[in-house]
């Protein structure tokens, strides 16, 4: 059951994600993201990462998709200025070139997953006695709040950067 | 917790819901590479800046995937290690083995954790990068009304 | 703050507990003089007048010689502190027997870091005195003569302020205790060089000519740079000679570790006493503590001979690159002649007495070092041949006055070498000394007569000088004498025993026995070609008719008293100076460094040839030379005279019909020489200068120019500005990166 | 808990502030007094110096002579850091508070670079300060990061801020290109280093910079995650393959952010290289074993073998073409920038260091690296300094000809430049000659001398680009027509007092490098 969810999930995130990469129009690549944004959400309950899943829904498929989708609109290119937007043999070196660096990343990979790894990947969870079930918010909370503070008040000032930057880029008058 | 996996999942034993998974390691960490490369493939190929920042978030996501895959396995050596405490329990094992079981739990439980959290501050980097990648393409898009990346080649050699 | 200023300058609060101590603190005026000269012609020349910064000049330069000097009696006089050693074990005796007491002033710590040290020191031993006593001097003598020679030029405070800036940055290469500070010097004395080349820039050629020269000593930095590294690799240390007690005090106070009472390479290599069958090296005269030191600095104990002497070998032949470029040997010649554009006053000093001698300077200062290596020292001495015929050979066809001037300084600088390779450093230096002597007088003689002639320097059109000029031809006459080697003269001595050495070599080294032969013959053509060229200048400039245009003529005159001045005082040193000889010659170990007769009995104790034997054996051969060398000398001679003074012989003069008249003449001798020797050598000329062209100036320079812009072109269409071009090659990049640690 | 710790990171604190104040100033400011913004700035920049020296005496004080570097581990070992809270987040070190250094001077030389009456473009506003202020801010984080995800947020930081402070010159259009460019290639690379990252925590489970020492049976996937991590590194460097956007962005970017791109954002990602080179590239053979209750762990350094004769690839290539292709700009801006190139070329030279290299070495080889870094900044800074004073009729002046006769009309200033030139061009006595000499010093002591001989080669050729710009300041040739146009400068005694000042520190750094180097 859970591997043709799995199965079905990642097909929907492949075909997207290709679909996204060759559409010649952007309104339907960005279009495409929100498949490709629900397919990672299954993957990621499928890993117990709920608080993830719902994080990828909340913020990828809700701002950063329609964001994109505001620009396009806002910026509205004619169709003509779409139309030469393929170069058959860039198209398919690209392709190749970055197949080739997945192709390459993926069998170090496997070479570095150890049967152990593989074995406890598939080992049932279980909460112990009054701790938190793996991948909740509480047993999030506690290493980002402890382990990882620094970065999580770093954090803020990235986005005062961004705040900033919006700011200076966009404003019509400064 | 996660109630309505149910629906998917059988209880594998007296009611556990349990998140046991029948795909492998090796099949989410391909698929994650598998988008990184499709990822890099639109950067490389797609000659509108949108589509190419869009391209970067299909790589960010495959970054995603597979920290949180990795942080599933820590956590499934977590659970390995809290079930042998637990039969370590049952047949009565002296107290220090069950604590240093227990304890090593706890530890790859809290570095499986790290990887969750990994990947939530990818999602505020690629918010962060997006809404200023978009700032900039609109300020460009204003002066230029390009956002073709072979008109962007005022500046070479 | 005093705590601080002390940590940082030990040397300069140090009390003193020294006799030398004083001096050792005036030893840093020497080169700082000069740069107090700069500074005020360079940030107050619009304040002071023409004629102040032409004063300030040449009085900081005379001050500096003031100072040298009386350092370098205090040296000299100087017996009562006993820090007899600076050499120890090999030259300890001389040292003994005649005293001259190097300073070693230590002002501070300049750079200590990664393990590496390098000081700010002075050091003032006979070699660099005697060095600092020329350059001063000439120096001084020079900037007399520019404040008349530059007189009229609008940049007059500029030209001094480089001069002095030149100066400065030669006693810094010629006094500093560590070939950093050597290198700084040898950089600087480069910028100076070039600007002062550049002087006149609004002549497109001239700022080229000094680009080129730049460009060129660069190619020789390198070699140097490579040298220091090898020698830091080797030595672990950059100091010639270890540092005085001030310097390894201080240590203490920087809390950084310091190494094991530091040494200098010099005094490792006078250490180096013998290799052994095995092929391991021991050390000779030293003590346990120096044992280790040497281990920790080398990194083993004891280690072969082959790699030690390939090493320093490696390192010797690198930092001789060096001075190939610095003293314009063969294939990196070609900038001084064209260095020729600067002011004559500078060529006489920076391209003829000074700066293109520190290459000799340099191989001199590490003679200890290059005593290891036979086979570079063969080579320095086939270069410095090669260099020295060669350019003689070209001089004998020019008609640029400052051209003739030029390629001889080349064909000088070749004998030099050529006495450094054959062991006698001393004489190299002996002919450094009378070279800038007899060389700078030649210089500035040239310098007044171009001023005479209204900026004319072709000698074709001059002529019949010397009723119009008459202490520039006497004075001239002087220095052509010395430089044809007229016996008695100051060149006569230095050149004549350099090839005295040579011939002896021939008899004494019995592996490169004929190839010494062989040096010695050219080395007498060379000399021919000197006598000749040199009195072809002087017949065609001041013998014959005057050959000038009339608005020339009528402006003819002798230069002003500033500019004759140094010309009489150069002319007394070019006629006396080499009866110094007879301390370069006859005291052992003269400048801390093997004398001729040394190249005989090195090896003495093993052989066993009697001291009274050898100086027979030498006094015989000196003898043969003598001969050899006066028939050269003044063949060479004679023949011009014949040539150009008795039958006014002017080349490629006015009309074709030079020609008919000479093969109608009757004279021989004339005919031979236009026909034959004549046409043979400017063919043979030709055909180096083709040589040159095509190889030096088409094969290297273009080549690389050429090669240096196709690949630039190429990587250029990579930086297409195409973004998307660019995340390819990030792609590419990553995956190479990934690709070399799958196959590692 | 340990909040003591904090203090080392008190001129982050005054530079955010510092920031945040800037921000708020510019609300209450007229438009016309906007050039207190940037003196304030600067001010916190100088605060954050004051800070960086109190700290650095502090550690003095306890150590006697601060440690170049600090081994994560070994600090967490001795009870300096808490490891639960803030521990393995940062390490300072003397190496880091050298990168700091560097960094807070291009904040303070980019904040005056700017005109404070151009107010037709976004230069001068409350934002575009803070943002240099943040920028700078997360340099200083990225120098001292110690685990990959401070370091990963501390890059951003930083990335983020110089993306849009490229593209900050609204009204030029290179601007915004450079700026588009930086982004997407700036994304990318990050990209490959989130991945890099990600691998290396599925093979450890540790974000910590030593991660790489638990590898054990994992070693492919961390290899695959280091060669992933360094993409992304290695990138923001500049070095060969990854330097395609280097001159673009440089010469779209205004002036001032250039510099701090050539500069701080360069230092910056070296502090990471370093820290990679000495930290991550570490390995443990085995899996640690106990003997008598003792772990005994052995260190071998396979990845750092590995690396070697990659890094010294990557660097001559790196030089080369930096050299080469400078050599044909006519703009100086651009030459600039493939001269910066370059220098990252001959600053990978000082991280070849050899496996079995102990602690002495490395500080040497961290020695030569900061001081290069040093050196390289203030010339730099200098060049870009002046460079953004000409101007004319409000258009910058960035090419060859524009320089000519400079000399005559402005000689302190061209003084200035030709003194960085030559330095840029490692000629003795500027600081530039020490700097080269050092690092190639440790290549030849690493066994890589060919690689030194190849850095010497090309440092003598990028002498005659370097002496093009002198050439045309002191002796360029007078036009037929009279004297070409007068090169123009505006006048703005702040950014030319920092000019002078680093002019004046490259020749102190060259006669009396004693003084930088005896701080450690």
């Amino acid at each position: 059951m859970v591997d043709i969810v799995f199965i079905l999930s990642a097909l929907l995130c492949l075909a997207s994600a290709m679909t996204i990469v060759t559409r010649k129009n952007p309104v339907y690549a960005v279009i495409f993201m929100l498949p490709f944004f629900i397919g990672m959400a299954i993957l990621f309950v499928l890993l117990s990462a709920p608080f993830m899943a719902a994080m990828q829904m909340m913020v990828y498929g809700g701002a950063i998709l329609v964001v994109f989708l505001f620009v396009i609109m806002l910026i509205n290119l004619r169709p003509e200025e779409l139309q030469d937007d393929f170069n058959f043999t860039a198209y398919i070196v690209s392709a190749l070139a970055g197949g080739f660096m997945g192709g390459l990343v993926l069998s170090f990979a496997l070479k570095g997953i150890s049967p152990g790894m593989a074995s406890a990947f598939e080992h049932p969870l279980q909460a112990g006695e009054g701790q938190p079930a793996f991948g909740s918010i509480e047993s999030l909370a506690q290493p980002l709040f402890q382990v990882h503070l620094v970065p999580f008040e770093l954090v803020s000032i990235l986005i005062v950067v961004a705040l900033l930057g919006a700011v200076i880029l966009a404003k019509k008058r400064v | 917790m996660n109630a309505w996996l149910t629906l998917l999942e059988t209880p594998a034993d007296g009611g556990q819901l349990a998140g046991l998974v029948g795909f492998k390691l090796a099949s989410c960490i391909a698929l994650s590479c598998a988008i990184f490369a499709i990822g890099a493939w639109g950067v490389l190929a797609r000659r509108n800046i949108l589509l190419m920042l869009i391209s970067i978030e299909l790589m960010l996501n495959a970054v995603m995937l597979a920290f949180v895959s990795f942080a599933r396995m820590r956590a499934g050596v977590a659970a390995e290690y809290t079930a042998a405490a637990a039969k370590a329990l049952a047949e009565g094992a002296p107290a220090e083995a069950i604590a240093g079981l227990q304890a090593k739990s706890a530890i790859w439980t809290t570095s499986g954790a790290s990887g969750q959290i990994f990947g939530l501050f990818i999602i505020a980097v690629a918010a962060a990068e997006a809404a200023v990648g978009l700032a900039i393409v609109i300020s460009y898009y204003r002066h230029r009304a390009t956002v073709d990346t072979r008109d962007m080649t005022t500046m070479k050699f | 703050m005093l705590d601080q200023l002390r940590d940082l300058f030990p040397g300069w609060l140090a009390r003193p507990d020294h006799y030398h101590t004083w001096y050792e603190q005036m030893l840093c005026l020497i080169p700082l003089l000069p740069l107090l000269g700069f500074l005020i012609n360079a940030f107050a020349r619009k304040t002071i007048s023409r004629g102040a910064s032409g004063a300030v000049a040449t009085l900081a330069a005379a001050m500096a010689f003031g100072v040298a000097l009386l350092c370098y009696m205090a040296c000299a006089i100087d017996s009562q502190v006993a820090t007899v050693g600076k050499y120890a074990g090999m030259v300890q005796e001389h040292l003994q027997s005649r005293p001259f007491q190097p300073m070693h002033a230590f002002y501070g710590t300049w750079l200590d870091v990664g393990g590496f040290r390098a000081n700010f020191g002075l050091y003032m031993d006979e070699l660099s005195g005697l060095m600092t006593l020329v350059v001063t001097g000439v120096g001084t003598l020079i900037h007399l003569y520019s404040t008349g020679y530059m007189g009229h030029d609008k940049s007059y405070a500029r030209y001094f302020a480089y001069l002095n800036l030149f100066l400065f940055a030669m006693l810094l290469l010629v006094l500093g205790d560590n070939l950093i500070l050597t290198f700084v010097g040898w950089e600087g004395v480069g910028l100076c060089s070039y600007l002062l080349i550049g002087f006149w820039y609004t002549d497109g050629d001239k700022a080229a000519a000094g680009m080129k020269a730049f460009l060129f000593n660069r190619v020789g930095d390198l070699g140097f740079l490579l040298g220091i590294f090898t020698l830091i690799a080797v030595f672990g240390t950059v100091d010639y000679v270890a540092p005085p007690e001030a310097a390894q005090a201080s240590s203490a106070v920087m809390r950084v570790p310091a190494p094991p009472a530091p040494k200098g390479m010099l005094d490792y290599a006078a250490n180096i006493k013998r290799i052994d069958p095995n092929g391991n090296l021991t050390l000779g005269q030293v003590d346990a503590s120096q044992k280790l030191d040497l281990s920790g600095t080398v990194g083993k104990a004891v280690f072969p001979s082959w790699s030690f002497k390939l090493a320093i070998g490696l390192a010797c032949l690198l930092l001789f690159v060096g001075a190939m470029g610095k003293s314009a040997q063969l294939p990196l010649y070609a900038w001084l002649p064209d260095a020729m554009a600067g002011p004559t006053p500078v060529s006489a000093l920076i391209h003829a007495a000074t700066m293109v001698t520190a290459g000799v300077y340099m191989v001199a200062r590490l003679h200890a070092l290059f005593l290891f290596s036979p086979h570079v020292m063969m080579f320095v001495a086939f270069v410095g041949t090669a260099t020295a015929i060669f350019a003689a050979l070209i001089g004998l066809t020019q008609t640029d006055i400052k051209k003739v001037l030029a390629y001889s300084t080349v064909s000088q600088l070749g004998y030099m070498f050529l006495a450094a390779g054959a062991g006698a450093f001393s004489l190299a230096i002996f002919h450094v000394v009378t070279h800038a002597f007899f060389k700078a007088l030649l210089f500035l003689g040239a310098g007044s007569v171009i001023h005479g002639m209204s900026d004319e320097q072709d000698m074709r059109k001059m002529g019949g000088l010397r009723k119009h000029m008459p202490v520039t031809f006497v004075t001239m006459l002087i220095g052509s004498l010395a430089l044809a080697g007229f016996p008695f003269t100051a060149g006569w001595f230095s050149k004549d025993t350099i090839l005295a050495v040579v011939l002896a070599k021939s008899h004494d080294d019995p592996s490169f026995g004929s190839w010494w032969m062989a040096l010695y013959g050219l080395g007498l053509i060379a000399a021919f070609c000197t006598a000749f060229y040199t009195f072809r200048l002087v017949g065609m400039t001041f013998f014959g008719a005057c050959r000038a245009d009339e608005k020339t003529k009528a402006h003819i005159h002798e230069s002003p008293a500033v500019m004759t001045i140094p010309l009489i005082t150069l002319a007394a040193f070019a006629l006396l100076a080499g009866w110094m000889w007879h301390a370069f010659f006859s005291a052992p170990h003269f400048l801390g460094m093997p004398t001729p007769l040394d190249n005989f009995n090195m090896n003495p104790p093993e052989i066993g040839v009697e001291a009274t034997e050898a100086q027979e054996h030498w006094h015989h051969v000196h003898l043969v030379n003598l001969g050899w060398t006066s028939l050269a000398a003044l063949g060479g001679i004679a023949l011009a005279l014949v040539v150009y003074v008795a039958k006014g012989f002017v080349p490629k003069g006015e009309g074709g019909n030079v020609f008919t008249t000479l093969s109608r003449n009757k004279f021989y001798l004339e005919a031979f020489y236009d026909k034959i020797v004549s046409n043979a050598f400017i063919l043979f000329a030709e055909l180096m200068h083709v040589a040159d062209v095509l190889l030096i100036d088409t094969l290297l320079v273009r080549g690389v120019a050429v090669a240096t812009r196709w690949t630039g072109a190429a990587l250029r269409s990579l930086q297409s500005g195409l973004v998307n071009f660019y995340a390819g090659g990030v792609l590419v990049g990553a995956l190479v990166i990934l690709y070399l640690l799958l196959l590692s | 808990m340990n909040w003591s710790q904090l203090n080392e990171l008190l001129p982050i604190g005054v530079v955010l502030t510092t920031s945040l104040v800037v921000v708020f100033l510019s609300l209450v400011l007229a438009p016309k007094d906007r050039y207190v913004l940037s003196l304030v700035g600067v001010a916190g920049c100088i605060l954050g110096l004051l800070a960086l020296g109190k700290n650095y005496h502090a550690l003095a004080a306890e150590y006697g002579q601060p440690p170049v570097f600090f081994n994560g581990l070994a600090r967490v070992a001795e009870g300096a850091y808490n490891p639960v809270l803030l521990g393995g987040a940062f390490v300072v070190d003397g190496f880091g508070m050298s990168i700091m250094a560097v960094a807070l001077l291009a904040g303070a030389l980019a904040l005056l670079c700017t005109t404070p009456h151009e107010d037709d473009s976004a230069l001068s506003t409350g934002e575009y300060f803070g943002l240099i202020l943040l920028a700078v801010a997360g340099m200083m984080l990225l120098a001292v990061a110690h685990d990959f995800l401070t370091l990963l947020i501390s890059l951003e930081v930083m990335s983020v801020a110089t993306y849009i402070l490229a593209g900050s010159a609204r009204r030029d259009v290179r601007s915004g290109e450079s700026a588009l460019k930086y982004l997407v290639l700036g994304a990318f690379s990050t990209a490959f280093l989130m991945f890099g990252i990600a691998f290396l925590y599925g093979a450890t489970g540790s974000l910590a910079m030593q991660a790489p020492l638990v590898a054990g049976e994992h070693l492919p996937l961390v290899k695959a995650a280091l060669a992933l991590i360094l993409v992304g590194v290695l990138f923001k460097v500049g070095a060969v393959p990854f330097h395609s956007w280097v001159p673009d962005v440089y010469e779209g970017a205004p002036t001032g952010i250039t510099a701090l791109m050539a500069v701080g954002v360069k230092a910056a990602a070296f502090a990471v290289v370093a820290r990679l080179c000495f930290e991550a590239f570490n390995m443990v053979k085995e899996l640690p074993k106990v003997i008598n209750g003792h772990r005994f762990i052995e260190i071998v350094y396979p990845l750092r073998e590995g690396w070697l004769s990659l890094f010294a690839v990557l660097a001559i290539l790196t030089m080369a073409l930096g050299n080469l292709l400078a050599m044909h700009q006519n703009n100086v801006k651009r030459m600039l920038a493939y001269s910066g190139i370059a220098h990252s070329g001959y600053l990978l030279l000082a991280f070849l260091v050899t496996p079995k290299a102990g602690g002495a070495e490395i500080t040497q080889h961290l020695q030569a690296a900061s001081f290069y870094l040093l050196a390289y900044g203030v010339m730099t800074l200098g060049a870009f300094g002046v460079l953004s004073l000409m101007r004319e009729d409000g258009r910058p002046m960035e090419k060859m000809e524009d320089f000519t006769g400079l000399a005559k009309e402005h000689p302190a200033l061209a003084l200035c430049m030709a003194v960085f030139m030559l330095s840029l061009a490692g000629m003795p006595p500027f600081a530039g000659f020490f700097a080269k000499f050092l690092v190639f010093k440790s290549a030849v002591s690493s066994g890589y001398a060919w690689a030194a001989v190849l850095g010497i080669l090309t440092s003598v050729a990028s002498l005659y680009y370097y002496l093009r710009v002198v050439v045309r300041m002191y002796m360029a040739p007078a036009g037929a027509e009279g004297e070409p146009a007068p090169a123009r400068c505006r006048y703005a005694w702040t950014l030319n007092l920092l000019i002078y000042g680093t002019g004046a520190l490259t020749l102190l750094l060259g006669l009396l490098p004693q003084w930088l180097s005896r701080l450690y």
